[in-house]
């Protein structure tokens, strides 16, 4: 049953945002139906459109922002509403209590990753009449999904280890903007440009270079695996703050 | 003393964002000191550097994510932590317990608002450039006048959504579908954009090389909002004082 | 018996879906006496106390405390000016401190005394300095206590106070009761320790199933309550006892056991009419009548 | 001067609290003149309702056991209780004793001695206090 009980305590955060990236996704297909090609870029390929609404920054920051709620809750949430005593009373160890919110947030997450690259090569030929290579929007939801896990990571780190639930949100809320602050203050754009990443969730592209927006080369998948140890890193010391501390 | 629960209420949101934003837009203007003027385009003047780096950058998006979480909580958070029964048996009615909370959450999204302006004119002088307090200033209105809007909306989700990490992802997603409804559908409408409005991207405020202020602020826009701000914290208050505890 | 009732519901009712928490239910309470207001858990008792403080709307029916009206946000506002209450959850603010917590709460009454507050902080022994979130479950509840107790207010409502108290604290909780009451504050608790409001209650009111089933003084029920054991050698005929004299009624085979609540005397006779062949009165104490009302209804 | 109230018996407090008075004074342990606590001294004492205290209190006054002075609170009445009387209780006192010692002997418990004496007493007369 602790599957259930982590499924309840964010299903309302997943079903927000399974609702809002849904609504999102038909509703710019919708639009792309009427205003695409847009009538100041009249040469934009349905390609490029689709990387502007689907996979440039501001979309990225979304995901993340998911990815990051989605992290969040466990014992010391419980702690502040007062059922951390009889979690904690059941037959089973903090390490599976841990195990199950982990498994339980990464399958939403996966989910909200696949939601729009499922939508769009679906329903672009039927609502916006172009259609959109499968293999594009997969390959964009494992690039979301390689920074959604640490976005997540973190999430659960700070859950684990602040006692405010509000401190722990807004910490892991401004975590992705605080690295950004220092990645630039330590002028890291220039000395190592794969760390953006935004940059890197949006498939290294640059808007401004035009073109077709696909992604050619195959995915960075050595930076791929290196964010799934730091994302296992973090989670592995949530896990050890979890079970050491007293309730 | 309602404003002195609010401030400890939402302190941690409010101190945690000042520092992110101070820190963002200090580290701005200490690399331009060195980066700037960037290879790619030798020419491009110190005011629309900072335009791209904050008023349209890092500090916007941080600005307008952390103003509608300052209108976050209240009794529904309340209700979670097991402290809406002693607070409802105070002497005050709904409104009374809603609208500090409202007014602390504004004056908090001002302050954020107002940090470039605190922070790029003196320290773009200690690095030999110069940026207008004026125009810093008008960026701060602009700011702080659609900040208005995302706190109104935090504090109607937050009335409306139980849970407060559901509340925050209310809030959150309602911002991202907004930008995308107005970078799509309403694209046409740029003026009616919150997101144009406060830093006058695509619109015809700034001047297009130095991305100074050319135009006056477009104060009935500015009012427009405030009103829809105030028409949301009015339905707010409505719900706040119907739900039962 | 004052005509001024300090609480006084007119057909309350609160549905939550198909589940009619408290229905139509008529409470008076009175000024200047320590009410106990008994009933099993989810009788109803929580969500009564909610709606008199304006908590939660009422689904139909009215009420007034200290003579406002308690579903008008307004008027049940200027109600709470003079009413001290604790919450069935001890919780306070986790983030303020015991010395806040006191500043807080003391900003929104005139009643305030400050010689009860300094004599309960060091009765309770309460860290002032120590944020509400570091104290333990005991400390919690007592400083819930003393932000009601350090008043004068005209109603005090308790939500089972004494819960997670340890006998001493519960002694000096009942003592603090008795002497609010001293004070000319009617005293309004929910409890589940029988003994307590044996002890120190004038009157007691009983939910069960959002009704109210019992609504007497203790004396009365000390004095007049009886437990009629009715024997008869054949079946026991149909006897119409006077509904308001008879708390509950209970046959089994040819025995009928009845709770009568006051005209014992008049009761046994019409027993013996009805041909029976022996009939046992015994005193009965609150904890009886509290299982034969809450049984009853179960 | 302090008195035990039995919050489990089936006797109203008030009346445990009367009966207990009038006994001190018929004992002379409450002198005529003598004052009584308070009625929030005593409420707290005994941590019975200041109510139960003012019920005692009227009802004895009522019976001119007691005084109520204005401002000062109760005081025993100015009649001497005759020494006879003392006596007289003291004596029955005695004969109760044995009476309960031998029913205990057979093995009656307390509480049902209690409620013999109660059914006895309830059954006699009816009592003028209903």
């Amino acid at each position: 049953m602790l599957w259930y009980k982590a499924w309840r305590e964010s299903r309302s955060r997943f079903l927000i945002a399974v609702a809002a990236v849904s609504v999102f996704s038909v509703g710019v297909l919708l639009g792309a139906r009427t205003n695409f090609p847009p009538p100041q870029a009249p040469l934009l390929p349905y390609s490029a459109f689709v990387w502007g609404e689907f996979y440039g920054n501001g979309r990225a920051v979304g995901f993340s922002v998911i990815a990051l709620l989605l992290g969040l809750g466990g014992l010391q949430r419980e702690r502040a509403s007062g059922s951390a005593p009889f979690t904690l009373a059941l037959p089973i160890t903090r390490g599976r209590l841990v195990v199950t919110r982990v498994a339980v947030g990464l399958l939403q997450l996966i989910v909200i990753a696949l939601l729009p690259a499922l939508i769009v090569p679906a329903l672009s030929p039927l609502l916006a009449r172009h259609a959109y290579p499968w293999s594009q929007s997969l390959q964009y939801a494992a690039l979301f999904m390689s920074w959604g896990i640490v976005w997540f990571a973190i999430a659960f780190l700070w859950s684990a280890l602040f006692r405010g639930e509000f401190t722990a949100a807004v910490a892991a809320i401004l975590t992705p903007f605080g690295y950004l602050v220092l990645y630039g203050a330590s002028r890291g754009d220039q000395r190592f440009p794969g760390a953006n990443p935004f940059t890197m969730m949006s498939g290294g592209l640059d808007r401004h270079l035009g073109g077709r927006m696909l992604l050619t080369e195959p995915l960075p998948w050595t930076a791929m695996s290196v964010l799934v140890v730091i994302a296992a890193a973090l989670l592995f010391g949530a896990w050890r703050m979890t079970v050491r501390q007293n309730f | 003393m309602l404003y002195y629960k609010a401030w400890l209420e939402s302190r941690v949101r409010f101190l945690a964002a000042g520092a992110v934003l101070s820190l963002y837009c200090l580290t701005f203007v200490q690399r331009a000191r060195l980066d700037f003027p960037p290879a790619l385009e030798p020419t491009l003047p110190y005011t629309a550097h900072v335009w791209r780096g904050i008023y349209n950058g890092l500090d916007m998006v941080v600005f307008i994510i952390m103003a509608a979480l300052l209108g976050l909580g209240g009794l529904e958070r309340e209700r979670e932590l097991g402290t809406d029964g002693f607070t409802l048996a105070l002497p005050v009615d709904r409104a009374q317990l809603l609208w500090p909370r409202v007014a602390v959450a504004m004056v908090e999204m001002a302050a954020l608002a107002a940090i470039p302006l605190v922070v790029v004119p003196w320290t773009s002088a200690t690095i030999g450039r110069a940026y207008p307090a004026a125009h810093a200033a008008r960026f701060a209105i602009l700011f702080a006048t659609t900040g208005t809007l995302w706190v109104s909306a935090g504090v109607l989700v937050s009335v409306a959504v139980p849970g407060s990490y559901a509340s925050m992802a209310a809030s959150l997603l309602a911002q991202v579908t907004s930008a995308a409804v107005f970078s799509g559908t309403l694209r046409a409408h740029p003026s009616l954009s919150p997101f144009n409005v406060m830093n006058g991207a695509r619109l015809s405020l700034l001047d297009r090389s130095t991305d100074l202020f050319i135009a006056p602020l477009p104060w009935i826009t500015l009012a427009a909002f405030l009103l829809v701000s105030a028409t949301v914290l009015a339905g707010a208050s409505a719900i706040s004082r119907r739900r039962d505890f | 018996m004052n005509d001024s009732w300090i609480i006084e519901t007119d057909a309350l009712t609160k549905r939550y879906g198909a589940v009619e928490a408290v229905s139509t239910l008529d409470l008076r309470v009175g000024a200047g006496r320590i009410t106990g207001f008994l009933g099993r858990n989810g009788a109803g008792k929580s969500s009564t106390i909610k709606m008199l403080l304006g908590m939660s709307h009422p689904t139909s029916g009215t009420g007034r405390v200290l003579g406002h009206r308690i579903d008008d946000a307004r008027a049940n506002r200027e109600a709470r000016r003079h009413v001290a209450y604790v919450a069935e959850d001890k919780q306070t603010y986790a983030y303020m401190t015991v010395r806040q917590m006191i500043a807080f709460t003391r900003s929104f009454y005139d009643d305030w005394r400050p010689d009860v507050e300094a004599r309960l902080l060091r009765q309770y022994e309460l860290p002032i300095h120590r944020k509400v979130k570091a104290l333990s479950k005991g400390m919690r509840t007592k400083l819930a206590l003393l932000l009601a107790l350090a008043r004068r207010p005209r109603l005090l409502i308790l939500d089972e106070p004494s819960e997670g108290l340890d006998p001493v604290s519960i002694e000096q909780l009942l003592q603090s009761l008795v002497a609010a009451a001293a004070d000319e504050t009617a005293v309004f608790f929910s409890s589940h320790q029988i003994a307590e409001v044996e002890r120190i209650a004038d009157h007691v009111c009983m939910l069960d199933r959002g009704r109210l089933v019992l609504d007497a003084s203790l004396d009365a029920i000390r004095q007049d309550f009886r437990l009629l054991e009715i024997g008869f050698a054949h079946e026991p005929p149909r006897v119409d006892w006077p509904a308001t004299d008879v708390g509950s009624i209970r046959t089994t085979g040819r025995q009928v056991r009845i709770l009568a609540k006051c005209n014992v005397d008049a009761m046994i006779e019409r027993a013996y009419g009805a041909g029976a062949v022996s009939v046992e009165t015994s005193a009965v104490s609150l904890r009886e009548v509290f299982l034969d009302q809450a049984t009853e209804q179960a | 001067m302090n008195f035990r109230i039995n919050t489990t018996s089936t006797q109203p407090l008030y009346l445990q609290l009367t009966q207990q008075i009038r006994h001190a004074i018929d004992t002379g342990v409450l002198q005529p003149g003598d004052g009584l606590p308070g009625i929030r001294t005593l409420a707290e004492q005994l941590v019975v309702s200041p109510n139960t205290v003012v019920k005692a209190y009227s009802e004895l006054e009522h019976e001119g056991v007691l005084e109520m002075r204005h401002g000062s609170g109760a005081f025993v009445a100015g009649r001497k209780p005759s020494k006879v009387k003392s006596d007289r209780v003291r004596q029955a006192q005695e004969r109760m004793r044995a009476v309960v010692d031998r029913l205990q002997d057979d093995g009656f418990s307390e509480e049902e001695i209690q409620r013999l004496f109660e059914a006895e007493l309830f059954f006699r007369a009816p009592t003028p206090r209903r």
